[in-house]
């Protein structure tokens, strides 16, 4: 009964193969057979959204998909997003805002979130906290999160050069009243040697698109 | 939470699929989106011996218009239902009934077959479905057949399909063209199941209502379609007093359970409550229509 | 000491790693022969344990070991009792695995380990355990009844303790009171859900006779201690891990759970380490829940609104174990009195077995249950009265000049609860201002005419904060220039790594990026109690100033030597050690380091020993108090009992802030995990003890399309009783919620004079409350 | 999971008590019995397959027929334990004659646990109620009462 078959997954771009059951799900096969352990299983049953990953540039819950399912599809994880030592400019905005506190639900909230501002680049705070409602956090209670996510909209924006006139709604931090928009001043950086691209459009690396 | 083992087939045609299923009967179980079964395995509730996963039969997957409904193949994912342009068009109640079911993670893998098999009593698609009088096609040893919605849902998560059999298809008749639509569902959080959802279409000609269709779900075991309020709409001038007998006979046509999430009273209270906004919100989009 | 970074907005050094999936959490540690461990779990309430069978499961493929309590040895006794109260009579522990009787859906029968969890799980099936299944105490109020089955046989009651505290002559005060207002009112069981359940990973090496744990643990120094007793073992045998823990919020300081024990125990005998990781199921079952109390509340005042006396008496659901002593019932009792004046006050509570999973302190701990009661009887004064809601609470506030302020009570720590600092009017008017309350009344009659239900409330609170023992830090400048702070409390999310980073920082004139702070680590520190209380910050915090000031005198001490000046003339600044006034003649902070660890040559004996390192410990005297005010306005939607939340304030005063960035995250969710306990969260079992909420789809987490944004206003009262003046605010955010809530509802739904005693709501039981009444009217 | 109905039926009392007391009955209408053993007098051991669809649960267990007061009132009980955790159905039954036919009373209770009771709570009572009430329409058919 208990037939092991070889699989072979491509995940960041990096081919994988391992020895495993049918029935082993695609976040263990990740997380075991390619160890990469950045995805996060916090219920198994398609609720919280900590094992979200994309697979050909789309989100998907790896906790309720086999990983022999997975085979011949792209898969990005949150292992994939930063460049080397540079974080990916969303990354980037989660740090910024303090969008993460334990960090077990992020990775699952940033795969979340490139998809999101893939197809909704211009986003409003309730389309923000829309897209969100799929994953569960039980630290930030969600509003550094989404004043990350919009500020992340921004600097993909700007980027991308996409950044009509009309802009974003910026969600306005009423607490301090100023704009939350990328906010280098506001934040203390106390990180000399913490590169980070300033100006320079930041090579976005996201899942390849549909 | 791990699934039991299972035999683990990948047919890449409906025939190589349908002989699967005729080969191990009822202890095999169709894998398509996998979005309400899987969990149901990995909490080991359901143990198929055999996992039939049909997501390499690309044949099921297409949208196509054929000029009096929509022909939607089963494996076709609800995300891309949920984007398609000829939905929008000709089946915009189909459009905002999906945007409801759970959220974007789901419906990129859920599919538009897999929601109306697996029958769930508080599904949006199986109301749908049932509202605009739709039917499917299965595929099973007695060859093709053709399931109309009222003959498809028995029970809880139970439909009027051969275990043996492949639902291949689903078809949804286009309401007319400037009928308006609306659906409403309460759930208890963005994305849950719906404690009650209601799906309504009125044809309307000359300020009057030419054609009622109403759907609902979370409100019994199967989709209810409440005769007796559709009757009671056609043929009149909409008015507050007409939506409120609308939504009177909704209540008296439906008898849901009570869960630790709403008692049954509330939930048919709501039921009407939403059958008279759906009605006339879908009155406002007619009117905007004509 | 400097105070550049102490106090900013310093983003954190732990993200880096925590957003690039290079967390280590317990279920990331994979080991070579890793074996893996699943528990069977008892599906009845209260049963006899008959028979168990376990041969076909270990004749299982892939099982390599399974153990019951016949197995056990002298490790099969009641796990420890943690601490003792002198009124806690019934003190009951359960059983690393049950031996003869189980008494909640979920306590452990037996452990098994095989090569993958997948394995473990498919041989869950194949022990036969033959159960004689008794009748259970549920529900609170019936498991005090005379007929109640008995949760503990050989106790002979259900009541497993029974304390008051009285402060004044509350019977007198009461006899002669103009006014008094009395309340029944019910909080639900709810349960902290961190998004990461528990987690063990154990490996014992025979040759070195070493048992190292991951645990994802909030204390791991008292888990080490208890481990070495009870394996016989020196501590320094053993070391436990807490590593990236994904959240805690209480029941995670809990111990001893079961498999702290098994897990441990099966990696000993099979020479092999062992892993178990808890699913979610088992987590709505095996982790300790709280929150459920009954209270009959009544309070006395005179005709202005002044309260003369307020008394309540209540029962606290402790679960079918009591390990955790009265922490919760204790706390909520002595938070009750808030920011008022009471002059006559009795508290009286009885603890409860009941056939349910065991209750432990889970965030706020009781002072939501304190707040819910004093803010239900202060509006149901108000109204009695026909005194604005705000203005009753204005007369009865403790004013800024009566601190410190005995409240005649004692506290969690056994210290008296004496308020240290604060200024509660200010927080009051503040929120007030922030929610635009003077005008509320003009705009919610707009809402009205327009058809629509809005409601305001507000709810005020001072939680007790920051309390002892101890904690200890040692830091280390090593030759690098790089800093090295370790302490002994665990980290689940609370940004200590930024914290205690900036603090040190400040001292050694280094940046907060320049300091690795290690918590959790028994290894690296081994002295400690845990995060628990809102106290890491405060404790910790202070002990790691403290130590930091004692490196700078040391490095000052130092650098004199090799610059040839005072002690008292050398100054630290941006990573260099330098004359003051003579900034060339300087040194960088590492250099000064190697050079005081010299491998030749004499070491100056005021040198004290080599290094730049010292270690502090600070045991405050008693627990700081901190104080603030929430105001919601939520809407109703009278047709389907459906709410939203429009606006959310919180005014806070937590002493001086070390970083609002992390004070605000802590502030949001603690928000968020209140409004969850309001009105989506609750753990329901049957009438035969079976839970019901066992998956996230029916215990239900507020998501991020529910909630508002929230604004947060600080104040910073120093306190007295550390150097940095900090009180503690990890769990400030939850403790007012359910009051802040309920009197919003009530306030929307005037029109239909709902009265709102409970927690938590639904849409049905709102529709419910307003149908009722609207078919008395 | 309470429920309770009546149904006049044509047959005497005799007939009727006979047949609900008649294993055959009740092997052909406990939902999914697969085996009926008889241990004793009015009791057997039983194993059953309930479930829905994809959720299917094996139990073993005894049919028990309790507090007989020949022919007009007994307690039937239903217990088994499995898989996915155990059940306890309680069926209690009266007769009384009605000109030539039979009015007969009957409540039904399904206590569930384990499992199903911790998951599946959202479908168990309208399953639950489902489940008694087929058991006794069979009955009613097999003595021809009104479907």
């Amino acid at each position: 009964m208990k037939t092991l078959r070889r699989i072979t997954l491509r995940v960041n771009g990096t081919a994988y193969t391992g020895e495993a059951e049918p029935r082993k799900t695609l976040a263990d096969f990740i997380r075991e057979d390619c160890g990469l352990t950045g995805t996060h299983l916090g219920c198994e049953h398609g609720v919280c959204g900590a094992c979200t990953i994309l697979m050909d540039g789309q989100t998907v819950r790896s906790c309720l998909m086999f990983a022999v399912q997975a085979e011949g599809a792209e898969m990005t994880t949150v292992e994939g997003l930063a460049d080397g030592d540079r974080l990916h400019p969303i990354q980037q905005a989660y740090w910024d805002h303090h969008a993460l506190q334990c960090g077990f639900c992020t990775p699952g909230f940033l795969m979340t979130t490139v998809e999101f501002l893939n197809d909704n680049p211009q986003p409003t705070e309730r389309e923000i906290r829309e897209a969100l409602a799929g994953n569960l956090c039980r630290c930030t209670g969600y509003q550094n999160i989404v004043t990350a996510v919009a500020a992340a909209a921004h600097t993909l924006a700007a980027a991308t050069g996409a950044l009509r006139e009309t802009g974003a709604a910026v969600p306005v931090s009423r607490a301090t009243g100023v704009a939350a928009g990328p906010r280098k001043t506001r934040a203390t950086r106390a990180a000399p040697h913490r590169a980070r691209q300033t100006g320079k459009p930041s090579k976005r690396r996201s899942g390849p698109k549909r | 939470m791990k699934p039991a083992p299972f035999e683990y087939h990948c047919p890449r045609t409906v025939d190589e699929g349908t002989a699967l299923l005729a080969r191990y009967g009822d202890d095999a179980k169709v894998l398509a989106g996998g979005q309400s079964l899987v969990p149901l395995m990995n909490m080991r509730l359901a143990r198929p011996a055999n996992l039939i996963d049909i997501n390499r039969i690309e044949s099921l997957a297409y949208i196509r218009d054929d000029g009096r409904a929509l022909r939607i193949g089963a494996l076709t994912r609800q995300r891309a239902a949920e984007r398609a342009p000829q939905v929008a068009e000709r089946c915009p109640l189909l459009r905002d009934a999906l945007r409801l079911v759970g959220h974007a993670q789901i419906r990129n893998r859920g599919t538009i077959g897999g929601s109306i098999a697996h029958a769930d009593p508080a599904a949006e698609l199986t109301a749908v479905l049932v509202a605009l009088d739709g039917e499917v096609t299965a595929r099973g040893p007695k060859g093709t057949r053709v399931i109309a919605a009222r003959d498809l849902f028995v029970s809880y998560l139970t439909t009027s399909l051969d275990p043996r059999e492949l639902l291949t298809e689903v078809c949804l008749p286009a309401p007319p063209k400037g009928a308006g639509w609306s659906w409403m569902e309460i759930a208890r959080r963005h994305g849950d199941f719906a404690l009650a959802g209601v799906g309504v279409v009125l044809a309307v000609r000359g300020g009057k209502i030419t054609a009622a269709r109403i759907g609902l779900t979370g409100v019994g075991p199967t989709p209810v379609r409440p005769a007796e309020a559709e009757r009671l709409l056609t043929g009149q001038t909409p008015s507050e007093d007409l939506w409120n007998g609308a939504a009177e006979a909704v209540r008296a046509a439906v008898a849901p359970d009570g869960d630790i999430h709403a008692s049954a009273e509330y939930r048919t209270h709501v039921a009407g409550v939403l059958t008279q906004r759906a009605l006339r919100e879908a009155w406002e989009r007619a009117r905007e229509a004509a | 000491m400097s105070t550049r970074y102490t106090g900013a907005r310093v983003t954190r050094n732990e993200d880096p790693a925590l957003l690039c999936g290079r967390g280590l959490f317990v279920d990331d540690i994979h080991l070579p022969r890793l074996a893996h461990a699943a528990v069977l779990r008892s599906p009845h309430a209260h049963a006899r344990i008959v028979r168990i069978d376990t041969r076909r499961a270990r004749a299982a493929r892939a099982v390599v070991a399974v153990l019951t309590h016949a197995d056990l040895g002298d490790l099969g006794g009641p796990l420890p009792r943690l601490i003792p109260h002198p009124a806690l009579v019934h003190h009951k522990t359960q059983q690393a695995l049950a031996s003869t009787t189980v008494r909640y859906v979920g306590e452990a029968v037996a452990l098994i380990v095989a090569e993958s969890r997948y394995a473990a799980e498919d041989a869950l099936d194949l022990v036969d355990v033959e159960y004689a299944p008794l009748p259970a105490a549920v529900g609170l109020e019936d498991a005090v009844a005379p007929s109640a089955p008995l949760v503990h046989e050989d106790a002979g009651t259900n009541v497993c303790a029974r304390y008051t505290q009285r402060v004044g002559d509350v019977e007198r005060a009461f006899a002669g009171a103009p006014r008094r207002f009395r309340e029944r009112l019910v909080m639900d069981r709810g349960t902290a859900s961190p998004l990461e359940t528990r987690g063990i990973v154990a490996a014992w090496d025979p040759r070195a006779r070493l048992l190292e744990i991951w645990d994802s643990t909030q204390a791991p120094i008292p888990i080490r201690n208890g481990l070495a007793a009870m394996f016989g073992l020196p501590q320094t045998n053993v070391r436990v891990v807490a590593p990236d823990v994904g959240g805690g919020f209480g029941p995670k300081v809990m111990m001893f759970y079961p498999e702290e024990i098994l897990v441990p125990l099966a990696a000993q005998r099979l020479g092999r380490p062992v892993k178990w990781i808890e699913d979610r199921r088992e987590h709505f079952v095996a982790t300790n829940q709280e929150r459920e109390q009954i209270h009959d509340a009544e309070i006395a005042l005179d005709g202005t609104g002044r309260i003369l006396g307020v008394r309540t008496v209540f029962l606290y659901d402790a679960g079918a174990y009591c390990p955790y002593g009265l922490i919760v019932p204790i706390v909520a009792g002595t938070t009750l009195p808030g920011p008022y004046h009471v002059p006559n006050y009795h508290c009286e509570f009885t603890a409860v077995f009941t056939n349910k999973t065991p209750v432990s302190p889970y965030r706020g701990a009781g002072r939501p249950h304190g707040v819910f009661v004093m803010e239900r009887l202060l509006d149901r004064a108000a109204d009695g009265l026909g005194i604005d809601r705000a203005e009753i609470r204005r007369r009865n506030l403790i004013q800024p000049d009566e601190f410190p302020y005995d409240v005649g009570l004692i506290y969690q720590d056994n210290a008296p609860v004496q308020y240290d600092s604060g200024d509660y009017p200010r927080c009051l008017a503040r929120a007030a201002e922030m929610i635009g309350y003077a005008d509320w009344r003009a705009q919610q009659e707009a809402y009205r005419t327009a058809g629509r239900y809005l409601g305001l409330g507000v709810a005020c609170y001072v939680e007790g904060t920051g309390i002892g023992p101890y904690e200890g830090c040692r830091v280390t400048v090593e030759p690098s220039g790089q800093v090295f702070a370790a302490t002994g409390v665990g980290t689940q999310g609370q940004g200590h790594m930024t914290a205690f980073a900036q603090i040190v920082a400040d001292h050694l004139g280094v940046t907060p990026r320049d300091v690795t702070v290690r918590t959790g680590d028994t290894a690296a520190f081994g002295w400690g109690t845990g995060t628990f209380a809102s106290r890491a910050a405060v404790v910790a915090g202070t002990a790691a100033s403290m130590a930091a000031a004692a490196v700078r005198e040391k490095t000052r001490i130092v650098a004199a030597t090799l610059l040839e000046a005072r002690p008292d003339e050398i100054e630290l600044a941006d990573g260099k050690v330098f004359v003051r006034g003579v900034p060339s003649r300087a040194l960088p902070l590492g250099e000064v380091a190697a050079a005081a660890n010299p491998l030749r040559f004499a070491m100056p004996r005021e040198w004290e020993g080599p290094g730049l390192e010292a270690t502090r410990f600070f045991a405050p005297p008693r627990g700081t108090f901190s104080n603030g005010v929430h105001a919601c306005i939520v809407e109703i939607d009278p047709e389907t009992g459906m709410l939203s939340l429009h606006r959310y304030v919180i005014v806070h005063d937590c002493g001086r802030v070390l970083n609002p960035l992390i004070v605000e995250g802590q502030i949001h969710g603690g928000v968020a995990q209140g409004l969850g306990g309001a009105f989506w969260e609750k753990v329901v079992y049957d009438a035969q003890g079976q839970p019901l909420t066992t998956t996230f789809m029916d215990y239900l987490l507020p998501t991020a399309a529910d909630l508002p944004s929230f604004e947060v206003g600080h104040e910073e009262t120093p306190t007295p009783l550390n150097p940095l003046g900090v009180k503690g605010a990890g769990e400030a955010g939850v403790i007012p919620v359910g009051a802040a809530i309920a009197q919003a509802v009530e306030d929307a739904l005037r029109p239909f004079r709902v009265h709102i005693t409970e927690m938590p709501l639904s849409p049905s039981r709102v529709w419910e409350l307003v149908a009722g009444t609207r078919r008395s009217a | 999971m309470k429920l309770e109905g009546t149904n006049t039926l044509p047959a005497s009392v005799d007939t009727v008590w006979k047949t609900i007391n008649d294993p055959d009955a009740l092997r052909s209408c406990t939902p999914g019995l697969k085996e009926l053993k008889a241990t004793g007098p009015d009791t057997y051991q039983a194993t059953l397959q309930i479930g829905i669809a994809a959720v299917k649960g094996t139990y073993a267990g005894t049919l028990s027929i309790t507090d007989k007061r020949a022919p007009t009132h007994y307690k039937i009980t239903l217990e088994g334990t499995g898989g996915a955790g155990f059940m306890k159905g309680e069926g209690s039954v009266d007769l009384e004659p009605q000109g030539s036919g039979t009015l007969l009373k009957w409540t039904g209770d399904l206590q569930v646990g384990g499992l199903i009771a911790g998951v599946g709570q959202r479908m168990l009572g309208g399953v639950g109620k489902m489940l008694i009430g087929q058991f006794f329409k069979c009955l009613e058919e097999r003595l021809g009462g009104s479907a």
